[in-house]
Order: structure tokens, then C-alpha cells, then sequence
């Protein structure tokens, strides 16, 4: 089932295509785990080609004025096509600078609407002018150029740090998932500018933003899994007739369609919410990265166990599709953790009856 | 847009018509021990719809308060269920089933005799199923020879909603024997006065008695009353079982999303106050409060798709799963949080939806969506085949 | 598969064909369903006239000196007849006097012998000479003639209250569950004999003994309602042949039969700890219950959607099994307390790797 | 009461022994990325036990180390599982598959060619399934067409565990198409070596190779090296395939038991205190427990069945089927808990079993006890229809 999308001037069934075109044509999701790497360096200089970063920045900046909803068919393909590259950060980082009206805001707006700079984000304590840390595990935090730094000090303004300056280093982390690529960045007495907007205002809406960003490439890559399953069952034989023709395996399958089609259902429900910032747009956000996440988990568990021996090969492709689904599951922020951040306000919504 | 501001116009008039109408005490009348209570209390509630003009939105425009779009029947079930309005139990296979097959394939006199009479009280049920024809409702055996201008109908009926009040009913029979199963069914209106029939209620694992069977010996019933032609009753019966258009599914989740905080009633009723709860309980509600928000928007996506002519195959299947197995996680959730409490609760309350604070007594019930209507079981066959495109199996 | 008992002297396996004789001759599982009600005071005398309640009291008084494991088929045969009665507090309490020589322990260990005295056990915070106190749900407490309390303040000795004294109130209390009887009992000012067992001692056994006990009822009782579920999917008939041919059906009922055996392996094994004494007894009574009722819920619970239409009458059986189910879950103490009490102790053996 | 006095003086002795003799490094020898360190582990490891005794307790009283009871070799599979030694990974097959098929169905010259060198390290492995016959084996399709006094066979083998180190193999082939599939199966001991053989490790999800792929193309294998008559094979195949009589899920079983603490160190390893653990964790650790100590208690009974003879059809199937859930559920616990670090930590050990301590590792491996030796599915299908006796599909 889709959705209507009256926030945007931009098709999203033509975007959709666009990026499944580009995303075809780029990504071999094989090569990393041969002897390729994740490194989604080339690919994100192709996505800004294609103007994606624009989708979202404000048209008085040169940007396209496109809402959220915009970006949904980008990250869903990027999931099914399990792209390497991240564009969430830099995206969710343009949401909160457009409301950011320091010099420092500026001069990183200008470098984003031109497409040279790219954004990691992470949150942190306190930020002093100078930062002296190490962040164990940045998805994309090779392909970046500055971070983002959010502090959880509310009030506290949040920080830029120029990636290519001295006192910098990226070293990639290797993890289970190779569909993604990880960095370690260690910062040694690196500067640190300041933008006008506090962690307070930014830490939701990046978190949002990210959480969306996550729910849309794990039911891209969800109902990707799926449906190869599927048509391997199709072909499958085994007592002489396919696999799929078997009524324990079917009614499995016909369960994980159920679970994907309601998580996609609240995902374009909570992105429609963040376009507007309307209503419980924050907790919206985490339940439908809550509710995708764990379809994509189901489902990919389930995808091994129902290709039988061939699932269980590096050759086969079902295993790429679980390794990354495991990731997405904890990669921010395991999911008990985000049940426990947003409990109290669900159950306070509960009770008002809405 | 216009669509739009008249579906918000409803809204408005329909909230303050709600507020002056909705009876305050139905919960009271229509409590499980006191059937006339909750004949008197429905039938009160109906005049008011039809006179309010909230009864009708799907029938056709030369009726009073009909000719409403489907976004406009969705607002009205939508604002029905938020105002905790009593559900239309004993006369929605009248007002749906009955008056929908009569509008697209009765006779004049047909309509003529039975469409005011619906708007005045005039209940009706459904003679589909039968004790062997369940899941596979075209398998059922009921024989009806037709004796000049009568047919002779011998036979029995099951799972027939609160037929033990009918006077009325939407009959299924076999005429013919000799083709596939789909033929040689056909679809008669049996008045329930006419003898021979008898109709029993069936008492349920709740202690509820919502349900009738209906055995039929030697039943005449007029060639008049026959819709559609002989032998093509299957096609009839498609138009009856889809005259609902997913309504009852929108009211239904609604309330299930508008009862949440009884999930959370009953987690705190053994004095914890809300933020002592374990952790693990407070992880469970997220779970069920966000599948409730992926349901009331799945079904928002439906009734659009609908709106558009844009359904798929089997999106009613796979909504149909989703509510079934959520409405027993919430309800097994609210069980397991009210403890012993809920073991000693055997009130009940008639007419109230799967949500009625009973918690044991919502649990037992929620079994009634998850078979009826096209079980869990048949609804996966459909998404796998359907959706999934998956092999048929080679039934024997 | 069935244990090996070489604990005893009496064989279990006659044990239980003498109890299903008795439970077919004396069960109607129907009767409380319709005008009845579930008064099993009438088979307890029978019980007691078969001399059940001889079968654990040590032989120097007169008992049978059976271990604990002469009583599991006992139970799992209560269970699978969905009998109305309780032994299980009686046979517990014998537990307990047993170790008791004080003469009201005396006085009542007589009774116990000759068959006279039903015992209800109670927790209570702290006892003094008379109590005035309300139970508001005991199993079996119409047919009692004593209360055996243990109270939680573990050095305090416990108390037995005779129910026959002025007082004494018992109230039937009607539940979903209409296989068992229960009673709100009201004591008013009555007055309260103390053993010389302390509530430290005597609670662990009780506990463990009624956790067994619980075990074995709801084992009997999910086997029972498995294989007649499984019969009736094998004559049940639809699309033209029985619905028990369908493979989803047949892998569930699959899946449920696993996990009742995997719980009876173990209510065996924690029965014969219990009956030794030996090594985590009481962590495995508890463990046994849980995996029993989990079982039992699972079982019941699908069972109603494995029946259809039918399953879900009054008139049909089934419903009878998941309402016992549902009770049985928390009749004596919710699962999640039960796993709350025993968790230190059994994350304790686990890192000794025992 | 002599046996269990036999049983507990071997296993006092045994722990003696093993006190001595398990190398203290072998975990670090086994790493994932040294196949060398792996196979030279194994073979000191094979030479000690056989020197101890304890490599053949299954076989035949006339060999060193034979004649034990089957209690007697489940106590040492416990023994050996409960001191962390290294699995016999390497010399499974050969210990078992071959030296019982070779002892209940071979040739004497079979036997004296193939058992003294098994016992000083001769590596075999299992030409069974295909890759179109994997839960269907009997559809295997690899030709074997005699030509004087050899057999010529071409066709494809896989899931052969370590084939690629293998000297032997023992194989099904396909000599007869004209009856039931069964039928016209054909026992061959293949040397490794021969021309035409080419076996091709298969890397896993894991990244472990721990089965291969056979190629077979026009290999000359000798008529003496058949087992058993031409095209009765299968039923030779059978007493290969139950040669280890459940001892693999004793040892496995109790591996898990004792890395329970390793899921508290999981859940602790983020510097949580034990009585601090969230109480969601803390139950799910409960359950895990108790589903492991009922396993044990399943397992026990199940050999002690099997020692009086008294075993029920679909017993192993149970606890297959018990045990290929627990080890899902343990390790995925154990990923859940472990977090981010599990991501990080792509190093495994070799022949550790399920619990190597690396949940991702363990995690992905615990699917090879759900898919290999009859899938859960294969298995849930003879609890339903051999022990709960459900009708029969009717296949196409």
C-alpha cells in the first residue's frame, strides 16, 4: 500500500526511481564481502550529484523546500539496495542548521548546499572550545567531513568540528555488517566552532530524523529479503515440489508480510508527523524505527532458517541482509533503551486518551 | 480539497450531536445479565442515529442521511467510537448486510418492504454458515427444492450475530448439486416467523450469547423472496459480505487505540504508581501503543486506497491479520497486568467491542475475530497466495 | 518418555492407573460448567479413603514413606481429569509437620494420618495468638478443616488455625476458572496454635512442594488438551480433508509437543531433587512450574484457535483447559514475581557453572 | 547398581586424566584463521585420548579403549564437555560414521585396512547429501556405472563437514533409477586421492569453512570398497547415520549448561553490577536456565531409554528440535546482550561448539543445528505425523 504525499511539489515515485536507478547501477552489495571494503565515499559524492543533499534545505538557501516525506524513497532504496553509504547525518544535521543563525551555521550551511561538506553526527557530554575524545563507532565517519557534535547538556550550544584539520584521525572499524562502513575518529585538541542552537532543540530532531531515516532502510532492505526469499522458495525443490508450496512456510512468510506492511504504515504515518512536526512527531519517530527494525530482524532470521543449508553459505546472499538487520538493530541506541527513553511519554499519552 | 471541509463539517456536527445524544448509562443497560436491557438500549440508540441521520451514510442519496461518501462513513465510525458511543451490534446486519444487498441486487418490492422497515427497528441476520461449511463456506449443504412457486428449505445454520432476535434473514441454499461447489447456491430472505424455523442461541467461552444457530425443517419460503437467480447465489452473497467496506475495522480500532489507557489502569490498579512500573511492562506498552498507531495508519491508507479505487489484493487480509493478533496481545498484556483481579471480574457488558475493561472476558472474545469472518489461518493462505504469490498447494 | 522412580517402593505407574480410575469415575470435568459447581469436598474423601494422603507421611507414623515422586502421577492425573480438588496443601503441610514436635503438631499430625484434618495453607506477615485477618482467594478453602499460616517473618514459628472454631468464615468466591473451587476466608479473633517449625523452614517447602504439584496438574491437563485437540483436527474436516493434514497446523501442534515434554523433563527431574533434597530443590520446583504453566497457557491458548468456530462454544470442551491455564499461571504467584524470587539464586549457580 | 559403580569409578578417572591432558591453549591453537594450529590441535588431541582410552569407548571389546556401555560413553562425553576440552571435531566422522559403518557392515579386509589407521589419524568424511538433496536424500543423483571390477562416478557432493581435509569418504551414489528412490542406492568408500575427486571448502555465514563441496568426474572406485550389496545402500546409510546414538547432543548440551555464565558476563560486560541487571534480562535469564536444565533432564531420560532399550519413535526428534531452539534463543540472548561489542568482535574459535564465547559467531552457527541433520521443519514434520500421529500430507 502507498501512501499520498500532499507536503511535496517533487514526485515521490520519480525519486524512488531515481535513486533505485542510481543505486543499481553503483552498488555491488557483494563487494564487501569479497575482497572490496564498505566505503561509501564514491557513492556519496554520486548522491550529491543527483542533488539529493538539496532535497530538504530551505528554498532561500538554494535548496529544493521539500519536506521529509522527500527523503523516505531515498533511504528506503538505499536499505534495499544495502548501500554503504549513510546520507541520514548530513540530512538530519541540515534540519537542525537551518535553524541555526551563527557564523560558524553559515559558513557550514553554504559548504553543505554546495555538496562539499558531509556530516557526522554524535552526541556528547559538554563542549569545551578544543575537544579531546575518541568516538569508538561512527557510521560513515570515513566519508565525513565535520561532526556534529549535540550536547546532552540541554542548554549547552552545539559544536562543528572541521574533520580535516590537524589532531584528526579516522581509523575504519571492521564489524559483522561489511554492508556499512565504521570509523573510529580520535580527536586530539581539535577546535571546535559553536553554532546558536542548543543539544535541547537539536538532539530530538536529529534523533528523529535518524530514527526515520533507519526505519526506511530496514523496510527497504526488510521487503528486499523478503521477496528474494520468496522466489527461492519459488524454485526450491525438495519431495518433489517447491518448497515455497508448503503451508508451514507460507503461513510463516504471510506473518512477516503482516509485521512489514504495519511497520511501513507507521513509518509514513511518523514521517508525515516530523515533516509537520506535528503531534508526538519524536516518539512516533522511535516507534517506527522500534517497529521496522524488529521486522527487518524477523524477517531476515527467518529468511536463513527457510533457505535451509544454501542460507548458511557467505555465498548466498540471505546472510547479508541478517548481518545488516542485527546492526540496525542496536546501531543507535539498543532497542530496550529506546523503549525505556520513550515510555513515560507514550504511557502520559495513554492516559490523556488521545 | 472541498471532500476535505465536508468531511470536518461532519465532524463538528456530529461531535455536538454526540455529546446531547450518546446515552450515558448504555454501559449500564447493556450489562451481560440483562438482555432486555440491551435490546431496549440498542433499539433506543438506533431511532436516534436514524434520527440524527448517522444510521445511513452508505445507503443511497434518496434516503434520509444517505448518499455520504466513504471518507464521510469513516468520519461518523470514527466519531461513534471517540465518543464511546454503544457499538450498532444488534442492527448493523441490517443497516450493512441486508440493506446493501437489497439496494444492488433486491427487486423494487424487495426494497419496498424491507428498507423503512429496516430504518424503524426491523433486525436482521446472516444464514451462511453451517456446522461443515465454516472456513469453506462454499461447501454448504442446505437444500432448498423448489415446490411451484415455494421453496422447501431443510437444513441448519450456524454463527448467525444475535440471530435469536432476528426476524429476518439473509439465507444461503444449495438448488443444485451437480457443478463445482460456487454453483448451485442460492440466496433466499426468509421471514424468521415462518415455520419450522427454530433459532438457539450459542453460548460462547465468554458466557455471552452473541451468536444463534438456526435449524430449518422443511421451511417454505415464497420464490419472491429469492435475490439474484437461481443457482447464483455465490455472487449475491459477495455483495453481502463486502457491503461492511472495512467500517467495522476502522470503529473497532479505534476503540482498541482509544482504550490504551486501560492497559495502563490495569498495570497501576495494584497501587504502583505509573513511574514505578518494571521495566519490562513499560517496554510491552510501547510495543502495543505503537502497533495500535501502525494500525489505525494502515487502515487510514486502506479506506484512502479505497477512496482512490486503488485496493490490492489482499490488504483487507493483511489487515484483518494485524488487528486479529494485536487485539490478543493487548488483550493477553491487560490479563496478564490485572492478575487475579481479572480471574474474579465475570461482569460483562453487551455490544462493547473487544475493549470493555473486562479484561478476561476481552481476551476470551478476541478469539471471535481471529476466527470468524475468514480465520487467521485462511487469511495467511490468501497473503501468502495472494500477496506473497506463493504455490498453491494441490488440494486433494 | 517416562523417568525411572527409584526412590520408592510403590509403583508409579500403578499409583497413576488407580488415580485415573478414581478421576474417570469421579470427574465429571462438565458438572461446574453447567448447574454444578466445582465443590470437590466429595473427592477428597475419596482421595483420602484410597489413602493418597498416606502415601508421603513417614512410615514410624503410620504413613506409606514414599518420596515426593510417588505423588507426581497423582497430581498429573488431578490436572488431566481437570479435577475440583486440591491435595496439594494437605500433602505439602505434611512436608512441614513432619519436622515439627510441638503438641499442636502432634495433634494435628495424627489427624492428618488417619485422614481427618484438610489442611489450606497461607503466607502472612507476622502471626500473633488470634487472628483477625481476610484471605480473599484460597483453593480449596471450603473444604479445609485447618490453616496452616507461614508467616514471612522467617524466625517466627508457624501457625495453625482450626477452621471448625467459631470465628471462621469461608465464603465461595466464583473465578473464570470453574474446575477449581475457591473460598475468601474471614477469621475473626480466631485463635492460632504455633508450631515449633519456623516460617524460614517451612515456606521453601511448601513453596516447592505446591510449585510441583502445580507442575504436574498443568502437564496432565496440556497433554490432555493436546491430544484432544490433535483428535479433533484429525476428524475435523474442511476443503475436503481433516484440517490436522495441513502442515501450519501440524508444525504448531509440533512445536507445543516439544515444549510440554522439555517441561516434563524437567518437573521429573526437580520431583526427584525435591524428593532428595538435593542440590538447587527449590530454584527447580520453581523453574519446573514455570516451564509447566508456560506450557499450559500455549498449549490451551492455540488450542481454542485450532478448534475454529467450535472452540470458541461453551458447549465444547476446550475452553474448560484454558481457563484452568490461565489461573494455574498465576494461582500461586505470577510468572514474573516467580522469576523475580529465584533470579539471584539462579544467576548465582550459573556463574559457579554448575 | 555394578554399572553406575563402573560409571563412577571411569568418571573419577577421567577427570584425573583430563586434569592432565587437556591443553591448556587450545582455544588460542583453534583460532578461526589458523587452519594449521586447528589441525595440528586436533590430532594431539586425537593421539592423547586414544592413548588415554577414551577416543573409542563405542567400539568393539577386541579394540584398545572398546567395549565401554553406553553409559560409560555418555559419562565421558560429559567429562570431556565439562572440562572444556576441544570437540573432536576433525575425527568425528571418522571415530563414528566410518568405524561403525565399517565394524555393523563391513568386509573384514575393510575393517583391517580402515580401523587401526582411524585410530592413528586417517580423516573420512560424508559424501551424503546434494545439493537437490538436502532434507529429501534419498533423491541424491550422483551416477555410479560399474565397468568390470570398479564403479565410475560423476556427480556433486556437499555439506561434506572438514572434507576438505579428508582422506576417505564414505559415499552415496546412484547405480539403480528404475524403482523407488530408496532403492538402487549404492555404500562406496572413496579415497580422497582418487583421480577426479575435488573437494572445495564451503565458507559459511560465519566465515568458518567448516563443511565442503565434493566434485566427483569419472572417478574409478573399486567394487571391494563397497559396503553392503549393490542398490542397498540406504539401508547401510541408516546405521552411518544413527552411529552416534544422541552422544553429540549430550556433549553439546552439557557445553551450553556450563557457558550459562557466560550470558551473565554478557549482560554485565558494560560494567552493570549482577543484582543491577534490568529485570527483563534477569527473567529472560531464568528462562534460558530453566530451559537448559530441562534439556539436560530430556537428555538423560532419552539415553537412559535407549541404554533399557525402551526409546520411542520421535523421541530424538523432540529433543532435536529443543535443542536447535535453545541454542537460538541462548546466543541470541547473548547477542542481545552483549551489544555493540558482539558487532566488534569478528574473531571465532574452531571446534568450540555453539558457545565459543563469540555471540555473533555462536549466534550464526546455532542456525547449523536448525538446518543440518533434518531441519526443524523435516523434524516438526515426524512429531506431528509419528508421534502425535496427524494424517499425512499426500505429496504430489
Amino acid at each position: 500500500m502507498s501512501g499520498v504525499d500532499a507536503m511535496n511539489t517533487i514526485d515521490q515515485e520519480e525519486l524512488r526511481d531515481a535513486a533505485r536507478r542510481l543505486l543499481t547501477d553503483k552498488v555491488d552489495r557483494r563487494a564487501p564481502w569479497g575482497e572490496g571494503e564498505a566505503d561509501g565515499r564514491a557513492l556519496v559524492r554520486d548522491m550529491v550529484e543527483l542533488g539529493w543533499h538539496l532535497l530538504t534545505a530551505p528554498e532561500e538557501l538554494g535548496g529544493l523546500g521539500q519536506s521529509f516525506t522527500a527523503l523516505a524513497p531515498i533511504y528506503e532504496e538505499m536499505g534495499r539496495a544495502l548501500a554503504p553509504a549513510t546520507l541520514a547525518d548530513t540530512m538530519a544535521a541540515l534540519d537542525v542548521i537551518s535553524l541555526d543563525d551563527s557564523v560558524a551555521g553559515a559558513a557550514l550551511r553554504d559548504r553543505l548546499i554546495e555538496g562539499s561538506a558531509h556530516i557526522v553526527v554524535a552526541e556528547c557530554g559538554s563542549l569545551g572550545p578544543r575537544i579531546d575524545t575518541t568516538f569508538p563507532l561512527l557510521e560513515g565517519g570515513l566519508a565525513a567531513t565535520h561532526l556534529l557534535l549535540l550536547p546532552t547538556a540541554a542548554e549547552e550550544s552545539c559544536g562543528i568540528v572541521d574533520l580535516g584539520r590537524e589532531g584528526v584521525t579516522a581509523t575504519p572499524v571492521e564489524t559483522w555488517d561489511r554492508s556499512r562502513s565504521f570509523a573510529e575518529l580520535a580527536l586530539h585538541d581539535a577546535p571546535c566552532e559553536r553554532l546558536q542552537v542548543t543539544g535541547g532543540v537539536a538532539i530530538p530532531l536529529v534523533r528523529a530524523h535518524k530514527d526515520l531515516a533507519m526505519a526506511w532502510d530496514s523496510l527497504g532492505a526488510a521487503r528486499r529479503s523478503l521477496d528474494e526469499t520468496v522466489t527461492y522458495m519459488g524454485t526450491r525443490q525438495q519431495f518433489g515440489r517447491p518448497i515455497g508450496s508448503f503451508q508451514a512456510l507460507k503461513h510463516r512468510a504471510a506473518d512477516h508480510k503482516v509485521t512489514l506492511e504495519l511497520a511501513r504504515a507507521l513509518a509514513v504515518h511518523a514521517s508525515q508527523a516530523y515533516a509537520l512536526r506535528d503531534g508526538a512527531w519524536s516518539d512516533l519517530a522511535a516507534q517506527a524505527r522500534l517497529l521496522a527494525t524488529d521486522a527487518f530482524h524477523a524477517i531476515t532470521e527467518d529468511s536463513v532458517q527457510m533457505h535451509g543449508g544454501i542460507g548458511f553459505t557467505w555465498e548466498f546472499d540471505c546472510h547479508l541482509f541478517l548481518k545488516r538487520a542485527l546492526m540496525s538493530d542496536i546501531l543507535n541506541g539498543a532497542p530496550e533503551l529506546v523503549r525505556d527513553r520513550i515510555s513515560s511519554s507514550v504511557i502520559a499519552r495513554a492516559l490523556r486518551r488521545e | 480539497m472541498r471532500e476535505d471541509r465536508k468531511v470536518t463539517d461532519l465532524r463538528v456536527e456530529l461531535r455536538a450531536w454526540l455529546a446531547e445524544n450518546v446515552p450515558k448509562d448504555w454501559r449500564t443497560q447493556q450489562a451481560g445479565d440483562n438482555i432486555e436491557g440491551f435490546l431496549a438500549s440498542q433499539r433506543e440508540w438506533l431511532s436516534r442515529l436514524v434520527k440524527g441521520g448517522y444510521a445511513t451514510p452508505h445507503w443511497a442519496p434518496e434516503w434520509p442521511g444517505g448518499g455520504r461518501s466513504l471518507a464521510e462513513q469513516v468520519a461518523i465510525f470514527e466519531e461513534i467510537a471517540r465518543a464511546d458511543a454503544p457499538r450498532m451490534s444488534l442492527f448493523f446486519v441490517s443497516l450493512y448486510h441486508a440493506a446493501m444487498t437489497l439496494m444492488e441486487c433486491g427487486t423494487p418490492e424487495q426494497r419496498a418492504r424491507h428498507l423503512p422497515a429496516i430504518l424503524k427497528g426491523e433486525i436482521w441476520c446472516q444464514g451462511f454458515s453451517e456446522p461443515n461449511a465454516g472456513s469453506d463456506l462454499a461447501s454448504l449443504r442446505t437444500r432448498a427444492e423448489r415446490k411451484g412457486d415455494r421453496y422447501i428449505v431443510s437444513g441448519q445454520k450456524i454463527w448467525s450475530t444475535l440471530g435469536q432476535f432476528a426476524d429476518q434473514c439473509l439465507l444461503l441454499v444449495r438448488t443444485d448439486n451437480s457443478g463445482p461447489k460456487q454453483v448451485g447456491i442460492t440466496f433466499l430472505l426468509m421471514d424468521m416467523k415462518s415455520k419450522g424455523v427454530q433459532a438457539r442461541p450459542i453460548k460462547q467461552i465468554t458466557g455471552d450469547e452473541e451468536f444463534a444457530e438456526i435449524f430449518l425443517d422443511e421451511v417454505e419460503i415464497p420464490v419472491e423472496n429469492r435475490v439474484g437467480e437461481e443457482n447464483e447465489g455465490w455472487k449475491v452473497a459477495q455483495v453481502t459480505l463486502s457491503s461492511e467496506r472495512g467500517l467495522t475495522l476502522v470503529e473497532l480500532t479505534e476503540r482498541l487505540a482509544l482504550s490504551l489507557w486501560r492497559l495502563v489502569e490495569a498495570a497501576t490498579a495494584n497501587g504502583h504508581e505509573i513511574d514505578r512500573l518494571d521495566v519490562e511492562v513499560r517496554r510491552r506498552v510501547v510495543d502495543i501503543a505503537s502497533r495500535i498507531e501502525a494500525l489505525r495508519a494502515m487502515i487510514a491508507t486502506l479506506m484512502a486506497n479505497r477512496m482512490a479505487g486503488r485496493e490490492a489484493v489482499g490488504d483487507a487480509s493483511i489487515i484483518k491479520l494485524a488487528y486479529a493478533r494485536l487485539s490478543r496481545d493487548f488483550t493477553a498484556l491487560g490479563l496478564r497486568l490485572r492478575g487475579m483481579a481479572a480471574q474474579r471480574d465475570t461482569r460483562y457488558v453487551l455490544g462493547a467491542g473487544y475493549e470493555t475493561g473486562n479484561w478476561m472476558f476481552d481476551f476470551m472474545n478476541s478469539y471471535q475475530y481471529n476466527i470468524a469472518g475468514g480465520s487467521n489461518e485462511i487469511q495467511r493462505n490468501i497473503v501468502s497466495e495472494r500477496v506473497l504469490m506463493m504455490p498453491r498447494e494441490k488440494l486433494a
